[in-house]
Formats: structure tokens, C-alpha cells, sequence
């Protein structure tokens, strides 16, 4: 047993943390922002992004290297979307993932690809239609049958556009009616409840990036901003909260990469609960470090608190998490 | 411990309910929120309409052309209005409730004739300029710096947090007029001016919040030049005159507001059990611990007037300090969960930021922050009301180097 | 409206406040849970105690002055039960207060009334039986009825001891089958709901008593108590500890009077409510204040702590009081 | 990230099983927990036969007696003896893991020759004395002073907190060699001990705890003479000895605790089963919820072990400092709420002070104090993890005089 990361995966997500640093800095992140902001929504996922994560791997991970992919597992595509989280790259990342290798063009993010999960009575959220070019789809009655693919341009023709919250998360909704209505024109070679345990650890690990992302902003905030004539982070009250944003932030890091490595239905849930605290906790507690500071439109942490807000793709209700952990106890 | 109105108190509010029937329906439109020229317009003509029905400056004292009203009867003002759906105090917030109580109590004869009728009449609109970008919570750190050039101060510096800038006509400014020591408190060296909004080198600019309204601005001040006689009180005395408007306060300062929040926690609950998610027995409970709160925070607001009526009618000056603090960090709690619990009953529309539980959800971010964060709460019922010991002042020693992670 | 006390209810307050001063203070307490323990919990409550309690008119205060009372009302009551619960005076103080004027003996406390609410499936506690002399019975199908009365002794016969985790508050458990055969010698002119409704408020009285006094003696502490050379108040840690103490013991005590002043069964919910996560909560964070110090047995806060652990009578689970406040909302 | 077991440790795991599933049938039964003596028998009697099948020091060095182990067969020993419900370390627990390392670390050959072997045969017992009435948390700030006179020390003062001091044979024993003086760091002049319990002027008095039990003693020592060869490390380097002791720490404190809760969850998630409580929603996502933190819990100690192995591995002396704290935060509430929820499923019986539920919510009360409060552990991480800043230094300012209630 060594539970530690293996250089090479330390290696992976130094890549693609230069990646990021180089082509979705701060700058880009506002950009991407500014941009939805003009045009509704429609602009996200900035392609050029989508395009440049491709070249990475970062789709096509988990597809073996005959097929193009990288051949690697799903602890290393956890590790790579909690980079991603800690960025906050917009975009139907994990059903892109997913869609690689049974989408054209998805591996190498030339296709943009998101997820309709119709398993609970709706309404039903699709995020980021308008720039998809095909949706996974889910439905209720196909549990255990193979998932099934639509053209965007169909999904969207049955969807009812939202403002959404998160500027970077477009949303739309559908019906139960407007679903069966979908002409389906493919299937993925999965089952949909596999495909559902993997959607949640990559949604749990972008949560996770995220927490993480709101403890190192919390910190140098609190370590530069005085007040009172002193650094704020030198108060026990900033202090204790800050330290109580990394406790969260480490569990939920522990329970992703324990559920990503044994693909565990309960682990999984249970990474799903604590990245969903953690993400949505640390948020608030940052915007609580930064006071003033962070409540205008400029600051950052607006983002991570909306994004937190947004429902992960595949997710169930926490009360869904908590029944099924329970029954594991029997 | 009566609970019960007095025959006056119930005609009191006997009266109003009916003059609120009569006027309401008469008003126009509420204008768009973005339009400002519009919404001072609508407060300020809602704000005229108090005034000649005997409203206006409610709890002002009679000598300020206020009419004296008890804190019950304010209770009473603010509880039927919100109900009623009246329009809220708005552009003239800053006028009704700290500017001009603090020139009725520290300005002199002549600051008090200028000043306090047109505000009472919704004919001048006031904003606030006390906050700085650098002093944050430590509001007494501020430095917008004035320098007297004989019958003026030339004000340079900037403010943050202005409500109302855009339309205001006057603001009440706090400067340092004597440049901070060391050893000298930081609070001394402070003024408190009159600043008409007007004046060359004021500069206001929107400033976006997180939930994408541009209720405040930021002020830029450049070598304003404002009379010496719009100051109020002594020169470098301007903390404790703004301290005074304090003693303006009676509790009732959330009275609106929690009236709304019990409304809005209804529309929930019957909301809740129209789509189903009121058989979520967690969903209801937490429906019926917000019941209790807001019950209580109620009672607490009552508490907290007769508390201050009481002091009123013995001593004078009622500071319910305590009470503030203890409401505010229950309350602010209670509403931030409030529109999270709105938010579950919503489930697939939560995110829709057209909602107003959604709009509202996002503000409420805020009162865990603004006006003393609930740190800076705590930390004055930990020392004011407890009296624990405050903590050692100095510099903090340095740490080893912080940790990376990964 | 004039929401505070009276002059005659602080005096009242201060009276009962000074006799618990000259007649249970500390040593009187620490006596009572050192017999408690060495008579199995058959020596509470102290009857010299309760005698003294009844001659102040604490069990009569309700009862009209012509039936030998003090013809005061319930806020009354609850000024006085925070007193006790402060004081953690023990025994069962609703039950004989409420059986004043109706069980003889109760109102000048030289019996002693226990309470027995079988209204919910048991098995059910009863407090304080050993020493008791009568118990007020309120069974399941009697919800409107009035109360019944039995003799101590013919409860005892049915019931079966528990080894209290409270040294000061003794217990027995009966099922619903012993209670069914149970010998009723005498009924109280009270509706059941009525009279659960007055338990409720002086119930939640003791509690909030209780809270209240872990705030006090968790400040006295932490202004005391040196560590790393300076008072441990000084600290914000234990500040802010102390102030949401404070917080949790006013709104627990502003609910109470409220619900004793109008005596609507929503605002008596709320209060019940409100009171058990004060006295709860402040008991453990008043324990943290005293960190090692408290954990000993000769501290007192354990008291609190155990008492707090103690259901209340007539209680019901708070789930319960919160789904009635539900509904109140509709 | 591998969570799989090597064959070797899985090897391990199976001579360990097979070992306890042959062994403990033969044990006697265990003693009454009031029983002292008994207990001692009890406890050295396991360890006499760990001795004997090898597994005595498991973690200690090799050159100290020990085995050697990894970190992971020591999690592994830990996990399959909590498991079969093996005998607890007990009245071993400062001799093998506290004072015998340290001596192991930082003794002379012959103090390791004299100490070592006893305690891995479980042939003598050790107590603590760290812990003093008035250090509390600020443990560096002990003042039991020892005298040096000649060849021995002369120690007088008070220690509390001690378990097993009623039938210990040695006390691993802090004292302060040179007195404080202004401005010297308070862990400055503070030495280490073994002193003889039955040297004269040592006095044990049971301590009682809110939980009714009499595991910990207070131990006041009236001039006790204690040789000076039997101080391990320099005179006045006592501190820095002590901590050495950490470094023995490879991240398995808790192991089988942890696994203990989760044993206890699964029966309170059956008891509840049975009564009907299950059929509260509130109860069963509370139960689902502890599923969860109980299961990262479990997977954290993993991380950590694994760190520290590598740690071990690749530089020497590993202190998870960070992990530790990490985990105590997170798990001294998780075990809070586990009892909380256990007395909600009782129901009825929850008062049962005979109930072992109800005992363990009593003494899990302490988890969030002993070994450090939740308050110290939020310091640790805030500063040594996070790299925020100290607080200042010096003494706080007076207050107002407090508010008093009513």
C-alpha cells in the first residue's frame, strides 16, 4: 500500500497546471467571464481551450493508446480535474471526458460534448447547450442499458434556456415530455451506471479543486490584508476558519482519490458528499476571509461560490447519498 | 412583560393601515432598478407623501421638525409598511437615518435649518462616504485626507461602499483633518463634513457586487473644496459625532426586514408543498427551525424597543448595543439560510438568477459582513457585553514558511 | 407594549434567587449528587429543599391566593423555573408545581408529584419516582381528557429502575402494558394539552436557567484562567466560544418569555426548541472553555451536561416540535 | 495511489490472524475495570505472550529489541488485533509508546540495556507525568522543579492526567532543572526523568472523571529523590527529548479507534434498524452521513501512514504533523456526533448510564480537549500548515467591567 501520488502522476498534473497557468491565467478566466456576460452564454467553453486541453490528453485519458488516448486510469483523470476545478475551466469537462472515443472529435476537444441524466422526475438541467455539439443522455427507464447519444441542435430544439447563476455555467431545462421527444442517433459503449460513478468522482474532483483553490486564496489574503494594524490572518477567528477550510478541503481530497482508485459505489458517494461540502463551504468561508473585498464583482471568489451552486452533472441529492451510505452499514 | 399594544399604540396603528389603504394604490409604477434619476424620483415623492401625511421623520425629535414617535410606534410605522408593501425608505435612507439625525443632535441652529427640512420633505438626497477601500472593518483607520485653506477643506481620497451616490445631492464625509500620530488613537484627527455632491474633483463610479447590481459606488475625491461651515461639530471631533447617530437607534433597525423574511419563509413553505418537496421531512424541519427563528428574532426586536424605550423615557440616549450585536449574528445566520433552504425547495431552478429567492440568496452573502462582520460581533459581545478581556496589541512574530500543497 | 420584567417579577426573581443562594448553593449541590450516588438516587429531591421551595410559593405561585396561592401567572413560573434550572435545583419541579391545588401536599411542597406522558409509544421515563409520592399520569387516549392522578407506589410496582447517566435526576422506564395497569386514584382539573403546554414552558424555563449559568461560569473561567501567559478570555477562540454562548442563551430566554406571556402553542414549540440547543450546546461549549479542568467530577459543568442529556417531561422530539412549526407556516 | 497491499504485508496479515484466532481463546477473562492490579496482570500477561510470538515493538527499532516494522504492517497489526477484539495495550501503553522510544532514541546503552527489555517482556509498567493542574494546553509552562543534590535530584511538585500511576513501576517525568527567568523560552530548562514510583515521597491519588471512572490519577510528589543517572538527555534538554517521541509517530495512533467506530456505526445503524428510528430520515442520513466521514477517516490514516512510510524511507525521521492534526480536528467530532446519534437511536434508553453508548458519549467528550483542544489544533494547522502569522505577544488590555445578567 502506498497511497502517496507516483511521480509520474505528480508529473501529470504539473503539466497541466503549467497548461493552465499559461493558456486560463486569472486574465482569461475574466475574459471567458466578460464574455459569456456579452453573449449570454453561448461563448462557453471558449473553444481554444477546449482544443488545448485536448492536445493535452485530458479527454482522451482514459482511452487506451491504440485508440489515440493515454491509457491511464481514472485516479489520473481525478487528479487532472481537480486542476481543472482549481481554475474553474468552464465547460461540460466531464461529459466531454466521458464522450471521448464514442463522440468524434471529443478525445481531442475538437467536439464539445454535455449530459442529460433524466433519471429523477424533472425538470432536468443540460449545462452549456448552446456550444455543445452533442449531449450523452440518460434516461430513466435505461439504468443498466447503454448511454445514448443526441445532436445538440436536437436537445436544444426541446430546452428552455436559463439565466444561470454561474456566468460560466449556461443552463437550460427540459421536461420528462420534452426528453422522450429527443431523436436519439447513437449509443456509448457503457453502461449508465458505471458512466454515473464516474461522472460524480470527476464532478467530486473539480469540487475538491475548488476548495483547495479557496484555502490558498483565503491564506494569502489573510497573510497580506491588515487591518487593526496587523494581518488579519494573525486573528484566531481568521485563523480557526482558514484552518477549518483546509480540514474540509484535505478529507474531501482523501475520500476523491480513495474513491477514484477503487471505484466504489459508497466511497464514490461519500466523495460526492464531502467535495459538495467542501467546495460549497469553503467558498462561503473565503468570501468570509476577504470580507468587503471579495463581495464586489471583480473578486474571484463570486465565482467559486456560484459554481458551487451549480448541480453536478449526474448528481443526486445529497439525502440520495446519505440514504445509500446508510443502507451500507446493515 | 406585556406583549399586548396600548389602546394608543393600536390607534396609532389603527390610522396608518388606513391611510396605507388609501395611498398605496394611488402610486405609480415602481421604476426599473438600473434607472436612478427614476428611483430617487419614486422615493423621494413616496418620502413627500409622509411628509405631508405626518409621517416623515417619525422618530426624529420634535425640535427637528421630527414627530417624536416612540420606539414602539417606529416598531409599529415599520412593521405596517412592510406589510402593506409600501415603498421602501431608498435614496433617502442615508438622510432619514444617519445624516440628518446627526446634524439635528450636533449640527448648529443654522446647519439644522439648512439641512433637515428638505430631507424630511424627500427634496435633497444624502449619501454616506465613511468607508474606505484599506480600512475595511477597521473603519477608523480611514484616510481621505482634508486640508483647511481658510474657509475651506480641500478633500482628497477615496470611499467605498456609497450607496445612492449617483443621485445624492449631499454627503456626509468622514476626513482626517489631523494626520494620524504615533501613539494617538487612530479615531482622533477625524471630521465629519457636509459634502455637496456637485462639487468639482467628486468623481462617482458604479460599483458591481457579486450579485451583479450596482447598488454602491466607489467615490474618487480630488482636491474637493468644501466650506469649513459645512462641518458638523469641532474640527478632529467628527468620530464622536457620528457616534451620536448611533444613539438614533432604537432597535428597530430590522424590523422591515424581518417582517419580509417571515413573508418570504411562507412563500417557501407553500411553495414547498406545491411541488413536493415539503415531504422531504428535512426540507420541513429545517422549514419549521426557520419558523422558530424568525419567531424569535421577532420577539428579540421587541425586546430590543422596549429595552430602549424604557432607557429613552429614564436617561435619554439609548445605545441597545447589546441587543444589536446579539440580533445581528442570529439574523444573519437565519437569513442566509433562509434562501439556502429556498434554494433546495426550488431544486432544478435554484440556479436561475432571474429568481428572487436566487437574487436574494446572493445578498444575503453579505450580512455575515456588512456593517461589522460577525467576527467583529462576536468580538464585541465577547468584550462589551461579557467583558472578557481584549486581546494584546503589537505586531504579530512571523511564521515559518507556509506549506505547499500537493 | 413593554416586553421587560416588572419591578415585582425581578423582585420576585431576586427573592428566590437569594433563598437558592442561602439554601442549595454549591455545597447544598454537591451534597445532594454525593447522597444521590449512595442512595442509588433515592434521596432526590432534598425534602428539606422542596419544603422551603413550597413555603416561598414556588409550587403555588398559580394557584389563586384564595386557595392559599400567590395567584401570580405563568411568565411568573418561568422567571422562577429559570432560577431553579440555573441553580440546578433537583426534582420533579413542573410535575409538582403542576399538581398544586389538585394533589395534596404539592403546593407547600410536602409531596412530592411526579409526571408520567405516555402519549407517544414507550417505552416511557419517569423521573424522580422513588421519592415520589403521587404521579400525574397523562395516557395515550386521553390527549383531551383530564389528567389522572396515582400513587407513587402503585407506578413503582410497574416500573423498572435505570441507572440515570444524571446523579441528580433518577429514572424508571415503563412500557405501555405496565401503564395500562396502573390503579388511577384521582383525576387534576386540567386538560392534558393544557397542561403539556405549561410543562413545555417550564421545561424550557430550567434550560434556559441552565444556559444562561454555563455562560457565566465559562466567562468567569476564561477571565481566571492563565495560559501561554495571559487570560484565556483574551483569546478570540475562546471569545467567540463565549459569545455564541451568549447568543444561544438570549434568543433560548427571549423565546421563552414570549412563550410564556402568550402561551400560543407555536411560540411554546419555539421555545422548547430553542431552549434544548442552549442548554445542550452551552453545557458542551462551556466544558471547552474548561478544557481539562472541566472534565473532572468535582467540576460542575458535567452536571449541566448530564442534564441537558435528560429528556424533558412532556417533551417531545424536537423533529416533532419542528414539524409542527411547519405547518404553522402554511 | 495504490491502495492495494503488497503480498508481503498481506502475508503479514494472515500469520497475524491465524496467530490471534490460536491465541485469544486461551485468554482468561478479562479483569473488572476497578480492578488495578488485576488489570496490570491482565495487561502485561498479552504483552508477555506478544513477546513471545514476536510481535513485542513491533515499531520499535531493531537495535532496540524491536521489529522493525513498516508503518503499513504496524496499521495492519493494529487493524487485525482491534479486529478480533485482541486485548488494548492498557497499562503498556507509556512503555511502548512514549517513554520507551524515547529512551530508545535518546538513552545511553545502559539506560536502554536497564529499561528496554521490561517493557517489551511487560514485565514493568510506565506512567506519564507531562501534565500539570495549572499548564492546561500550555504544557511547556510546568513548574514541578527538581533540586540537583549530589548524584540525585530532589523533585517536588504536582502532576495530573496519569494513567495507570496506581500500578506503575516507572514515570517518564518532566521537571523543570533550571528555573524561568524573564524572557527565556518557557520550554528552556525543563528536563526528563525516570523516577521510581515507589520512591518515597510520591503520592497517587485517583482522579475522577466526569465519566465517573478513575483511569487517571493526579500524582504529587513531595521531595522525591530521583538519581541523576536516570535522566535521559542533557539536563535542561528535557524538552526537546520529549518531542523525539513524535517522531515515533507514523500516523497509526488512531488505527484502531477508527476502526472501532465503525463497528459501533454499523450496530447503532442495525439498533436502529430494530427499534424504527431507522425510519426517520434525519436518523438514517445522519447514519449515512458518519458512514462517510468515518470511511475518509479511515482512508486518511492510509495517506498518512503512507506519507510518513516514505518519509521513513527516504530522509529518517518522520513527523506527520500536519495529517495528525488534519485528523484529530476531523475525527474528535465525527466520534461526538457517532454517540450523539447512538443516544437519539436509544431513545428511551439513551439516559442508561449502564449503556456502553452512553458511557463512550461521556468520555468522548474529552476528544475534543485531551492531547491538544480543537482550539490548539486550529493554531497548529493555521501556523505551521498554513503559514498565517502568530498573534502578538503581551499582555491583553483591561475591559469594561462586565455586564451582569437579569
Amino acid at each position: 500500500m502506498d497511497f502517496r501520488l507516483t511521480d509520474d502522476q505528480r508529473a501529470l498534473v504539473g503539466a497541466l497546471r503549467d497548461l493552465l497557468a499559461a493558456r486560463f491565467d486569472r486574465t482569461a478566466l475574466r475574459a471567458a467571464v466578460d464574455a459569456a456576460e456579452a453573449e449570454g452564454g453561448t461563448a462557453t467553453p471558449p473553444r481554444d481551450i477546449w482544443r488545448a486541453l485536448g492536445e493535452t490528453g485530458f479527454f482522451g485519458l482514459r482511452l487506451p493508446e491504440a485508440d489515440g488516448g493515454v491509457g491511464l486510469g481514472l485516479p489520473e483523470a481525478a487528479l487532472l480535474f481537480e486542476e481543472a476545478g482549481s481554475a474553474l475551466v468552464p465547460g461540460p469537462l466531464t461529459a466531454t471526458h466521458l464522450a471521448a472515443g464514442a463522440v468524434p472529435g471529443a478525445a481531442t476537444g475538437e467536439a464539445v460534448v454535455t449530459l442529460l441524466d433524466a433519471r429523477v422526475a424533472g425538470p432536468h438541467s443540460v449545462a452549456h447547450l448552446d456550444a455543445a455539439d452533442a449531449v450523452l443522455v440518460l434516461t430513466a427507464d435505461r439504468e443498466t442499458a447503454e448511454v445514448t447519444v443526441a445532436e445538440a441542435s436536437a436537445v436544444r430544439r426541446r430546452a428552455e434556456p436559463l439565466r444561470s447563476v454561474d456566468p460560466l455555467t449556461p443552463l437550460h431545462l427540459l421536461t420528462m415530455a420534452d426528453i422522450s421527444e429527443i431523436t436519439l442517433n447513437g449509443t456509448v459503449p457503457a453502461r449508465a451506471v458505471a458512466l454515473r460513478r464516474e461522472a460524480a468522482v470527476l464532478e467530486a474532483a473539480q469540487r475538491v479543486g475548488s476548495a483547495g483553490r479557496m484555502v490558498r486564496m483565503a491564506v494569502q489574503h489573510a497573510r497580506e490584508r491588515e487591518q487593526f494594524g496587523r494581518p488579519i490572518g494573525s486573528f484566531q477567528a481568521v485563523k480557526h476558519l482558514c484552518a477549518e477550510m483546509l480540514v474540509r478541503a484535505e478529507l474531501a481530497r482523501t475520500a476523491l482519490y480513495a474513491a477514484a482508485v477503487t471505484a466504489d459505489p459508497y466511497e464514490t458517494a461519500a466523495a460526492r458528499l464531502l467535495a459538495d461540502e467542501a467546495a460549497t463551504r469553503n467558498a462561503r468561508d473565503c468570501l468570509q476571509v476577504f470580507g468587503g473585498m471579495g463581495f464586489t464583482w471583480e473578486a474571484d471568489v463570486q465565482l467559486h461560490i456560484k459554481r458551487s451552486w451549480i448541480p453536478s452533472v449526474c448528481g443526486q441529492e445529497s439525502a440520495a447519498d446519505e440514504d445509500m451510505l446508510a443502507e451500507w452499514l446493515l | 412583560m406585556d406583549l399586548a399594544y396600548t389602546d394608543e399604540e393600536e390607534e396609532f396603528r389603527a390610522r396608518l393601515r388606513a391611510w396605507l389603504g388609501k395611498v398605496l394604490p394611488t402610486l405609480p409604477p415602481p421604476p426599473d432598478p438600473r434607472d436612478w434619476p427614476g428611483r430617487r424620483a419614486y422615493d423621494t415623492g413616496w418620502q413627500r407623501l409622509l411628509y405631508e401625511a405626518g409621517y416623515a421623520g417619525l422618530h426624529w425629535p420634535e425640535d427637528a421638525g421630527g414627530r417624536g414617535a416612540t420606539p414602539t410606534q417606529h416598531l409599529i410605522y415599520l412593521e405596517e409598511t412592510e406589510r402593506a408593501g409600501a415603498p421602501y425608505v431608498g435614496a433617502n435612507f442615508v438622510g432619514l437615518l444617519h445624516a440628518g439625525p446627526t446634524i439635528a443632535a450636533e449640527g448648529t441652529e443654522r446647519q439644522r435649518r439648512r439641512w433637515l427640512p428638505p430631507i424630511l420633505r424627500g427634496e435633497e438626497v444624502w449619501c454616506q462616504g465613511f468607508s474606505e477601500p484599506d480600512a475595511g472593518s477597521d473603519l477608523a483607520s480611514l484616510r481621505t485626507r482634508a486640508v483647511r485653506d481658510g474657509d475651506t477643506y480641500v478633500v482628497t481620497g477615496s470611499k467605498i461602499w456609497t450607496s445612492h451616490a449617483e443621485v445624492a445631492d449631499w454627503c456626509e464625509l468622514l476626513v482626517r483633518t489631523t494626520p494620524r500620530a504615533d501613539g494617538t488613537p487612530k479615531h482622533h484627527g477625524i471630521s465629519w463634513l457636509a459634502m455637496p455632491m456637485d462639487a468639482p474633483g467628486v468623481r462617482v463610479r458604479p460599483l458591481r457586487t457579486l450579485a451583479g447590481s450596482t447598488e454602491f459606488a466607489e467615490m474618487f475625491l480630488d482636491e474637493v473644496r468644501v466650506p469649513v461651515g459645512n462641518r458638523v461639530g469641532a474640527q478632529d471631533d467628527g468620530w464622536r459625532v457620528t457616534m451620536v447617530t448611533l444613539s438614533f437607534e432604537r432597535g428597530t433597525a430590522f424590523v422591515g426586514e424581518v417582517v419580509a423574511c417571515r413573508r418570504t419563509l411562507g412563500e417557501v413553505a407553500r411553495a414547498a408543498r406545491a411541488n413536493g418537496t415539503w415531504d422531504d421531512p428535512a426540507v420541513r424541519r429545517t422549514l419549521g427551525r426557520l419558523a422558530a427563528e424568525f419567531s424569535v428574532l421577532w420577539r428579540l426586536t421587541q425586546w430590543n424597543v422596549s429595552a430602549s424605550q424604557h432607557a429613552l423615557r429614564t436617561g435619554g440616549s439609548a445605545v441597545p448595543g447589546t441587543g444589536a450585536s446579539v440580533f445581528k449574528l442570529r439574523y444573519s445566520q437565519a437569513r442566509q439560510l433562509l434562501y439556502d433552504t429556498a434554494a433546495t425547495v426550488l431544486g432544478p431552478h435554484a440556479p436561475d438568477g432571474d429568481h428572487p429567492w436566487t437574487a436574494e440568496r446572493l445578498s444575503s452573502l453579505s450580512y455575515t459582513i456588512a456593517a461589522g462582520t460577525s467576527q467583529i460581533q462576536r468580538n464585541i459581545v465577547a468584550e462589551r457585553v461579557l467583558g472578557l478581556p481584549k486581546e494584546p496589541r503589537g505586531l504579530p512574530e512571523r511564521s515559518a514558511p507556509p506549506w505547499t500543497s500537493g
